[in-house]
């Protein structure tokens, strides 16, 4: 164990393609968890991989929001999704029509509340406090609590049976960076599903990130996909 | 005064109140805001994980993976940080933020706010503001003082679903400037061209007026 | 605001003497974040300072340990610790003296429990449910509670007035990075106290830590110190 | 075996448990099992903010910054990354570590295991076993079989207080191996030189016989 060579360290992490990367997520009915936000740090070509099984329907996602123009969007329209968790589905057309037309469910959570939820999920805390929408109608139904005076909503915390997340590179022990804002809800998606599977643009020797720069530690990832783009 | 030149009016006027420190800037009039700070004094913070965002980027050099919280390429500064949702959202709701400026479609005397939800419309987002809202130290609100309809925004009671109760500090329109104090709102400023008569007469909410009330010349102020 | 130089760049962090920073600590009775693990990652300059504020007494400590030989013992010695937050005082063996004759408050919680109640208390959730400790002593009086048939401790978040952290690094504005282990608490208590101070061993300009690797915003800083060596 | 020879051979055999994975030590006999992992195949995971815990430095080149839980100087790894204590005890507490390795006081049949207070003692110190205890995703107890009283360790029911309920999988004592399968408590693997019935009477759990009950030479084992 004790002095190690950075070609001798093995991990459980695996390297696969997209395809078998996705052959491992549960056929009908999984939750999945989706991270970007806007356009930046969607993994886009691991929801192509899904988009190209399809088997992989009556998905509940977990994501922010469903941007127009990605993948997450095709597997939308292509009725794929039946239940969608996040903060924002206002901004996409296609979303609220299904919805009023009974064909998605959405559930409501303030970002913050969506962020805090993943993080303590993957963290062992399966319920928290926050002061975030008391007195609003997104409260409705939740338990309240009064700590200092204060009103606070008792909020659960999620997991999911699949991440599907993107980061800038790993190494080969699957030590992860990611690249500006499109760090966003992905090292927190990798903490909270039993299976995290993460689409990066390089995939670099073990040692050539720096250890006080992780931002996810290997110990949260399952399996690394290197994005391919197409000539 | 049209529609433009009141918008940035308003966000003039609001970063007047925004001499130094973190501020988290909202979409609409509150993304104006950002062009009348003093270089440098304030820090920009959005809540997709950035603290220190700066101006558009050049034609041609925007880059996917560095966006506001209202998905629009920025830069980033000398001091920037990046870092996940949930330490932004920490930043936010953990009361770290000096200030939120945000719109809003009502705000009530009490420091109410309703800002994301119409009622008998859809509503599938509501996005980080009701955390900005619960969390920032200061609360100023941007608005112009009717809506679109001509309906006044500022009232007794909000009848929209709210963001958050009794957060509100500041509330800012093109006629005047409100604060709240000690759970009461107070007519801090008002600008040249309307009276106080037809002030009230748009704005249903009960306010006192501040004994330091300013008149001022909004058309003057803005440069 | 948009395009600024680092030269230009101004934040409400503070950079004084130690003398100064610790002028600023209520006089009496105040609550006082401490961080650092074991040897590593102690506030040690900052704390010299406390020990020469005599008036800076009848604190109550949130610290991991105290550990012996560091100056965080000598305050204690001194009798200036009325109480100690933390997971672990046992190897202390004046600490255990000084509880044994009244001399000290102490109160005991698990470190995974302390070090999420310092992160959460920094972020407006004032309370959450954790499995640690359920069936144990020190979930006596505690609220507990169900969720998916496991039993949860309900525990409550830390703020204190005062944080006094160590770090790595600072740039003039603000940002801070640590080093190895020395992390451990003090980013969390960054978040978490009223007014933090924080002894760098060195401060460099704005621009010169990668943004991608700042472990701490300004916006959790309030006071930096310089750490000085005496010759 | 002379009282080393134990602690060794007990760390050796936990060892065997871990074939790949993350794993957290303990400290006492759980330090020693470092020296018996298979190089690369095993990270070590300590609760003051590294995964990837290497050996003690050589003479002369400890680090104050760079120290395990147990607060001793270790070294760092290619692989290895720093965090902060959050962190850490997210990956413990979140079930993320696929072992710990820990001592007791005493374990019971059900699982429960005391190992951080003795009735009547002051206890100021916890750590972080209990968070350990509460999220591996298998917890293994190294152990010798009696106390320094003499007095056995594996009981119907743990009379110290205990660190957390029904989370032990395995104890590994000098004369045995047992785990715990669906709340049942089994006896896996017995050392020679010692019967059934010698354990027994030294063993006041009640537990039953694995079908595929090892006989093994725990002498020939230890390198």
């Amino acid at each position: 164990m004790q002095n190690v060579k950075g070609n001798q360290v093995e991990t459980n992490v695996q390297f696969l393609t997209a395809e078998d990367a996705i052959a491992k997520i549960p056929a009908n009915g999984a939750t999945m968890m989706v991270g970007g936000f806007g356009d930046s740090g969607i993994p886009e070509y691991l929801l192509q991989a899904v988009m190209n099984r399809d088997e992989v329907t009556e998905l509940t996602i977990m994501s922010n929001n469903i941007t127009e123009g990605s993948n997450l969007n095709e597997l939308f329209l292509l009725n794929r999704i039946k239940k969608a968790i996040g903060s924002y589905f206002t901004t996409n057309k296609a979303v609220m029509k299904a919805y009023n037309e009974g064909r998605i469910d959405i559930e409501l959570i303030p970002q913050g509340t969506f962020s805090e939820a993943l993080r303590l999920g993957g963290s062992g805390i399966p319920a928290f406090y926050t002061p975030t929408s008391a007195g609003t109608e997104l409260a409705e139904g939740k338990e309240t609590r009064y700590f200092n005076n204060r009103e606070y909503v008792l909020e659960h915390s999620l997991s999911a049976d699949v991440a599907l997340i993107k980061a800038y590179k790993a190494d080969k022990a699957g030590n992860l960076i990611y690249r500006k804002t499109a760090r966003n809800f992905n090292p927190l998606m990798a903490m909270a599903a039993d299976l995290t599977i993460v689409e990066v643009e390089e995939i670099v020797e073990v040692g050539e990130l720096d250890p006080e720069s992780i931002v996810t530690p290997f110990i949260f990832v399952d399996v690394i996909v290197k994005r391919v783009v197409n000539a | 005064m049209k529609l433009e030149s009141i918008r940035h009016y308003i966000a003039w006027r609001a970063a007047q109140e925004l001499k130094k420190g973190i501020v988290n800037l909202g979409i609409g009039i509150p993304t104006l805001v950002a062009d009348y700070l003093t270089p440098g004094k304030v820090t920009l913070h959005s809540e997709n994980g950035i603290l220190g965002v700066g101006a558009a980027p050049a034609e041609g050099f925007a880059d996917r993976d560095l966006i506001n919280a209202g998905k629009q390429p920025i830069t980033q500064l000398p001091h920037t940080s990046f870092f996940d949702s949930s330490l932004s959202f920490a930043m936010m709701r953990g009361g770290h933020l000096d200030a939120t400026v945000i719109g809003a479609l009502q705000v009530a005397e009490n420091g109410d706010i309703a800002s994301w939800a119409i009622p008998g419309k859809d509503v599938l987002g509501v996005g980080g503001v009701m955390d900005l809202v619960a969390g920032a130290k200061k609360v100023i609100v941007t608005t112009t003082h009717l809506n679109a309809k001509g309906e006044p925004k500022i009232l007794s009671r909000c009848t929209y679903p709210l963001t958050a109760k009794g957060r509100v500090d500041t509330v800012i329109t093109e006629y005047a400037v409100f604060k709240i104090r000690s759970g009461q709102l107070y007519l801090e400023e008002i600008v040249a061209g309307i009276s106080l008569d037809e002030l009230k007469q748009i704005t249903p909410a009960s306010y006192e007026v501040s004994a330091n009330l300013q008149r001022v010349n909004a058309f003057d102020l803005v440069k």
